[in-house]
């Protein structure tokens, strides 16, 4: 027991003492004080319920009803007033109470002494703005404009006031910014030339469709609410045909499923195209009244394409591609949705055009049930006011500089006069999820200051100067639509931010503020604001009409939910297309410009080198949206590790059993992981799923190149990555 | 006449996701590895042609209970409609209902030491709700279906993987997915 | 291993019922056995019985409700299992009592109906185990091994203590031999059924016999038969040391078989 | 001395322990300056609590080591442990022990919360912060302890909460420290928890 020698005397001294040395009063008098009286009004079981928006980079952009008892997030569902939601979430956004209140999130923002060391100290929000604004006006100075400061923000949170973060950037003067998308820009660019810009009919007329093709796109992973309709339109006698080379989960659901050589997409629709020009199948009407250029492309496939190119060339038999062709062409509507997996190849951009101009010749174009549904934007309008403040006067440049964000480290390397020397990221996991991670890290090097805003711990958390903790959607307000369904969710702030975190708005708030204050003027950003009052300078006029809300409150008040006026949701129904000419082009000239052949023509597939001669795809994974929600341990509990899918006879040649552990390898790095072996995969492919970081030392991108793909410059200002074609060779390791 | 509530899990709509599996988890704050409910992946030559296809079970709520005959401290009823119901203030954690079940259902919570099962939530049905997983499943593949008053013709009530029905007669029917048509390359 | 409870318990408490019936058949078969021998024996099974009920609670969640476990006695064996156990190890303290008070009329009848009664424990204990959803008990061999176990161990138990007080008058070698002959029936027809089996037998059968566990009962299992047939026609052999030794043997070699039971269960 | 002046000193010595760690786990110690090191130094080694047991001897004579260099990484190693931005390696929150998956807010966290509540106190930041940190319950410990009528709650609170869980904070300290001082600090709690636990045994109640 306690040692009664010691007199008390000697015991007061060190107790007065502690509180002197600290500059304390003793806890509970002076010093800043944890517990306070409790509030008299406080009671407990009170039970509230919120609507959210699934921010994440997804098809289905959810509505999200939260139901929150004593402040505290108890059960986390789909809003029932939300017909494509449905009342129902995915796998990975029923595990949002954990994302939540996971103990791991990051709390507070932080520094870290010498990046990579793991060496974090603690420091107030004032603290971090004051290094961050410092830093900022001194590359200023140095450089005499703001282009050194590189901003690297993507598709983690969707939220529009999460613009907030290119808007504070823009309000400090011009700066770099990686530009681009790594997700559908071939595609898009593709869609742009032939329709004036890619815009998807509402995914609930799967319904009204007689016929769907789902043409490299795996739903059942990436968008199960769009599968639900699929699945509706099935039982009702609507045939489901999946084209892919991987045998999905998508596709063991189809009715036909047709194994198509990865990248030869494009031959295969150009097949089924000289099959039914030949076979008069087409709809003379409509291209006579809605295209141009339909005589040279018609040319161009009497003279080139043949059902038998097509065949060898895709590896499927002639009689498979006529009957498809046959069918599709005489369903009415037929319905294509183009996966965006299909086009992250060196030819994507030409095939989406081939594809295109088969949904054209059937007159499926502009009909309900019916189009070529790729992506869209018609429900996009907000006014983006948090980008609107503009830089400041007397900034030093005259504009923004790109680079871009698909090649993101070589061209920030490469970047000069003046160079990049710091970099903010937000909403992104580059060291995870760009090609070349090894590049990308020597341009991390480079840098004087890397702030990164983040959730959780990752691996460019871990190789930044500053992190600063940001919200969940449940933390913050927000509004949200998609850019495949036509739903506005509202997105309530339903508990408080959990400790110090704040959300990107907050954040460039606070930075303006500092910035202003150590050198007024400095920031156009405005320095305070309620996010309430943020987000009702979203909606202008035409979104509050083509919504039918009045605005942010009234659509909180009325279900959290709306869905764009009818006239929007089936795409090109006024067959006036976004061309220069008006019409569908199956000639554009617009592709000429941005050196493409005008026409949808067959360009050739990316080949394998010999000594790599195995594909490897990094499809999305169910349990993850790129780097987020896999490695929440509520999914890591269903599956703990990475797996790479091998199809038994390739596993043969290599004496790979189900299990081992194997070794993929090329010219830019290699990775080890246990097999799968499984016939979902063909021989000369190997699958790997894309997202996986925790609890390995590599990614999926260690082998792959920033090898482009044909388009993207028209949309997106750069090309995109033809993640799929990349070669490996693979051993047992 | 008294009801024979069951499940019918329609494989051929079940896209393997595990919403089912966590909304349960989520919606009872379980522990990590406790699920009353789980999706198993089904041998990829289910129908014939190779396929990706997953089953989801929770318990069977079985006609002929083998967790009741074993239990030795009677924790379990079979409700009049058919539901079969652990009454965990009840139970010692002996486990041997885990043992008995050809499925395996009944878990041993290794925090509150007691087993651990899906009730159909019968609490929610009792006021006119779905259980959780029905109500959730994104594609609709799950169903409450009481069996005295339809069978459906197209189910069937034993997959690969699922034992012997004849034991103890579970009331979980399936529907299986119907071959569709392939064209590989391998 | 969380079975682990449930081996010790089940091999003790089938040593112990095979113990209390032989010295209750000796006894009354008047073979002639010292009041202190028979009490210290007596008190030795129930000493035994109680630290079998005490492991067995371990496998519990809950070990201080186990008393409930009697609740289900109309159709779970287990309660069976637990009420029967349970009578039979109180009637043994009774039954040790007059061992204690020397009355042997009474000893004798309380003996009686606790043999019976621990009998039936055996067998509802078996009937626990055998249930289709592990096709590896759900056979009759559960029933004999269980009844088995009891008929080797007990026996030599108390041959051992008798012969180590000097006062073994009856040849349990005899009995042990049979025991051991009909328990090797037992394993072959065991082994033969589960490769006949479903396949979750197969497996059990396949994992069982990859373990070293396995030879190890196998190799204890001959040497104690060896021993005891070298002893059967020699009566000058049948002594303590051989004696405890062959129950030492066996002792392990039942736990070894008891413990690969549990192990290489496979469920359906 | 008689009996209730034991006691009498018991009770500040025991104010001074949750005070000092109070102040440690609220991060006070951080930016202390070498000098000041050795001030409080000396008040821990004439602090009859840390000298009755193994774990509190086993701090000082660590801190006795103690040399600038060690001063370093003490903040790194504090934040792995207890602050992040990293997956914490000794979580500082009830819940991350008490309940299954570690998950915060949870009942765990409630229980807590209304433990604070029946005294008539909240967490300042309430929502914000889970009530169940480590420096709330030291906090709320202390103001139990201000009071002579609020013994049986203090017995409670720490039987039910703190004495639950601080054992295997402790233990997480001791596996993944990397600096000394922190590793101190964990014997120093370790052994006080000790004292707590066998003086509320003593008391009885």
């Amino acid at each position: 027991m306690l040692n009664e020698t010691i007199s008390r005397r000697t015991f007061i001294k060190g107790s007065v003492s502690l509180s002197a040395l600290l500059g304390l009063g003793a806890a509970g008098t002076q010093a800043p004080k944890g517990l306070i009286p409790k509030a008299a009004a406080k009671t407990n079981g009170k039970v509230e319920q919120f609507y959210n928006a699934c921010p994440r980079n997804c098809y289905d952009t959810c509505s999200i009803l939260t139901t929150v008892e004593d402040g505290r997030i108890t059960f986390i569902t789909g809003n029932e007033k939300n017909t494509y939601t449905k009342g129902r979430l995915c796998v990975k956004g029923n595990t949002y109470p954990r994302v939540v209140y996971s103990p791991d999130r990051i709390k507070y923002p932080m520094r870290q002494k010498g990046r990579g060391s793991g060496n974090w100290e603690r420091i107030s929000w004032d603290e971090a703005y004051t290094i961050i604004a410092k830093k900022i006006l001194e590359i200023k100075k140095e450089y005499g404009s703001t282009l050194p400061i590189c901003l690297n923000k993507y598709s983690g949170n969707f939220n529009i006031l999460n613009y907030a973060t290119e808007g504070m950037l823009s309000s400090i003067g011009y700066t770099t910014r990686a530009q681009g998308t790594p997700c559908d820009p071939a595609g898009s660019d593709a869609q742009g030339f032939d329709m004036g810009v890619a815009y998807n009919n509402d995914p609930e007329q799967f319904l009204d469709a007689d016929y769907i093709i789902l043409w490299g796109a795996n739903p059942s992973w990436t968008s199960a609410h769009s599968m639900y309709f699929i699945e509706e339109a099935k039982e009702n006698g609507t045939k489901l045909v999946v084209i892919d080379p991987l045998i999905t989960q998508t596709a063991s659901k189809a009715d036909e499923y047709i194994q198509v050589k990865a990248s030869t997409d494009g031959a295969l629709a150009l097949g089924m195209i000289r099959y039914i020009l030949d076979n008069q199948l087409y709809d003379k009407e409509w291209v006579n009244q809605n295209s141009i250029g339909f005589n040279e492309f018609f040319a161009y496939v009497k003279k080139n394409i043949t059902l038998d190119w097509a065949a060898e060339k895709t590896g499927v038999p002639k009689p498979v591609i006529e009957r498809i062709a046959r069918e599709y062409a005489t369903a009415k509507p037929a319905n294509i949705w183009i996966g965006f997996g299909m086009q992250r190849h060196v030819n994507g951009g030409a095939m989406v055009r081939a594809i295109d101009a088969l949904a054209a010749i059937t007159g499926n174009i502009g009909k309900k049930g019916g189009g070529v549904n790729y992506i869209g934007g018609e429900t996009w309008g907000f006014n983006y006011h948090t980008m609107s403040f503009g830089a400041p006067e007397g900034s030093g440049g005259e504009e923004d500089r790109f680079v871009n964000m698909n090649n993101f480290g070589a061209q920030v390397l490469a970047a000069n006069e003046p160079p990049i020397k710091m970099m903010w990221i937000a909403c992104r996991n580059p060291l995870a999820q760009d090609p070349e991670p090894t590049v990308v890290k020597k341009a991390f090097d480079q840098m004087d200051l890397v702030v990164t805003a983040d959730l959780y711990m990752n691996q460019t958390v871990e190789y930044s100067d500053i992190v600063l903790p940001v919200t969940t959607p449940f933390e913050s307000v927000g509004i949200n639509v998609s850019y495949w369904h036509y739903w506005m969710n509202v997105n309530e702030q339903a508990i408080k931010p959990l400790y110090e975190t704040k959300s990107d708005l907050e954040i460039a708030m606070g930075l303006s503020k500092k910035l202003n204050q150590i050198e007024p003027g400095s920031c156009t950003f405005p320095v305070s604001g309620d996010p309430l009052e943020w987000v009702e300078k979203e909606l202008n006029n035409d979104i509050k009409a083509l919504f039918g809300v009045k605005s942010w409150d009234d659509l909180r008040k009325n279900g959290g939910t709306a869905k764009a006026n009818e006239s929007i949701t089936v795409a090109w129904n006024d067959l006036k297309f976004r061309t220069p000419s008006g019409k569908y082009e199956f000639y554009s000239k617009k592709a000429a410009q941005y050196g493409h052949h005008p026409l949808p023509v067959f360009t050739e597939e990316y080949k394998a080198p010999k000594e790599y001669p195995i594909r490897c795809m990094s499809p999305h994974w169910k349990f993850g949206i790129h780097s987020q929600f896999q490695h929440q341990d509520w999914l890591m509990a269903i599956q703990d590790h990475p797996f790479i899918e091998i199809h038994p006879d390739l596993a043969k040649t290599r004496s790979i059993k189900d299990g081992d552990i194997v070794k993929i390898i090329n010219e830019t790095g290699y990775m080890t992981l246990p097999a799968k072996i499984t016939k979902m995969v063909p021989a000369d492919t190997v699958v790997m799923y894309e997202g996986w970081w925790k609890g390995v030392n590599y990614t999926e991108n260690f082998t792959v190149k920033a090898l482009a793909e044909d388009m993207g410059e028209y949309k997106k200002g750069q090309r995109g990555i033809a993640f799929h074609d990349n070669f490996v060779n693979i051993e047992k390791a | 006449m008294a009801k024979k509530l069951g499940f019918l899990v329609n494989i051929e709509r079940c896209i393997g996701c595990h919403a089912c599996e966590i909304s349960c988890k989520s919606f009872y704050q379980l522990e990590p590895n406790m699920r009353r409910r789980r999706v198993t992946e089904l041998p990829e030559e289910l129908v014939g042609t190779p396929v990706r296809a997953f089953v989801s079970t929770a318990c069977n709520h079985c006609d002929e209970p083998a967790c009741k005959k074993a239990c030795p401290v009677g924790a379990y009823t079979k409700r009049e409609d058919g539901i079969v119901v652990h009454d965990q203030n009840m139970c010692i954690g002996c486990q041997m209902c885990g043992k008995a079940c050809p499925y395996g259902v009944p878990q041993f919570n290794p925090v509150k030491k007691k087993m651990d099962k899906c009730s159909m939530c019968y609490d929610r049905l009792d006021v006119g709700q779905l259980p959780i997983c029905v109500e959730k499943c994104p594609l609709e593949a799950i169903q409450i279906v009481d069996y005295n008053e339809v069978e459906p013709s197209n189910s069937v009530s034993v997959v690969p993987t699922f034992a012997d029905p004849s034991i103890t007669h579970p009331t979980t029917h399936f529907i299986l997915p119907k071959p569709g048509k392939q064209t590989r390359r391998f | 291993m969380h079975d682990l409870p449930l081996v010790i318990f089940t091999i003790l408490s089938q040593l112990v019922i095979g113990g209390f019936v032989t010295l209750w058949w000796l006894d009354r078969k008047k073979c002639p056995i010292s009041r202190q021998s028979g009490l210290m024996i007596s008190i030795s099974l129930v000493v035994l019985g109680a630290i079998s009920v005490l492991i067995s609670l371990l496998h519990l969640g809950h070990p201080f409700e186990a008393y409930r476990a009697i609740l289900n006695i109309g159709v779970s064996w287990l309660s069976r299992e637990v009420t029967f156990y349970g009578m039979f190890v109180g009637l043994s303290v009774l039954y040790t009592w007059f061992w204690l008070k020397d009355e042997a009329g009474k000893r004798s009848l309380i003996g009686g109906i606790a043999s019976a009664i621990g009998v039936i424990a055996i067998f509802s204990s078996a009937k626990i185990y055998m249930i289709p959803a592990i096709p590896a008990w759900n056979s009759v061999t559960t029933l004999f091994s269980f009844f088995l176990t009891s008929l080797i161990l007990g026996p030599l138990f108390v041959g051992a203590f008798l012969a180590i007080r000097g006062e073994l008058s009856a040849n349990i070698s005899g009995i042990s031999i049979t025991a051991l002959i009909a328990a090797a029936i037992v394993m072959v027809v065991y082994f033969s059924s589960l490769q006949g089996g479903l396949p979750q037998a197969v497996e059990a059968a396949r994992l069982t016999t990859h373990q070293l566990l396995f030879w190890i009962r196998l190799f204890t299992f001959v040497i104690a038969f060896a021993i005891l047939t070298f002893t059967f026609k020699n009566q000058y052999k049948q002594n303590n040391i051989i004696y405890s030794l062959v129950f030492v043997i066996l002792f392990v070699s039942e736990f070894l078989a008891r413990f690969q039971f549990y192990e290489t269960a496979i469920h359906l | 001395m008689n009996h209730s002046e034991i006691k009498h000193s018991c009770l500040e010595e025991r104010m001074f322990m949750y005070q000092l760690f109070l102040h440690y786990y609220r991060g006070d110690l951080l930016k202390l300056p070498a000098a000041e090191w050795g001030k409080l130094l000396e008040i821990l080694e004439c602090q009859p609590a840390l000298q009755s047991n193994d774990w509190g001897r086993k701090a000082v004579l660590q801190l006795q080591n103690m040399t600038t260099q060690t001063l370093e990484p003490f903040e790194y190693d504090f934040n792995r442990l207890f602050v992040g931005p990293n997956k914490l390696l000794a979580s500082p929150f009830e819940s991350s022990y008490q309940n299954f998956e570690g998950t915060v807010m949870q009942a765990e966290t409630l229980k807590v919360r209304n433990f604070y509540y029946y005294e008539g106190l909240q967490v300042a930041n309430e929502g914000g912060l889970p009530d169940d940190h480590i420096q709330f319950e030291l906090e709320f410990i202390l103001h139990l302890l201000s009071s002579e009528k609020k013994k049986e709650a203090l017995h409670l609170f720490l039987e039910k909460h703190l004495l639950k869980w601080v054992d295997q904070h402790c233990a997480r300290i001791e596996e993944h420290s990397q600096s000394l001082i922190t590793l101190a600090f964990g014997y120093m709690l370790k052994g006080f928890i000790l004292l707590e636990k066998s003086l509320i045994e003593g008391e009885g109640l």
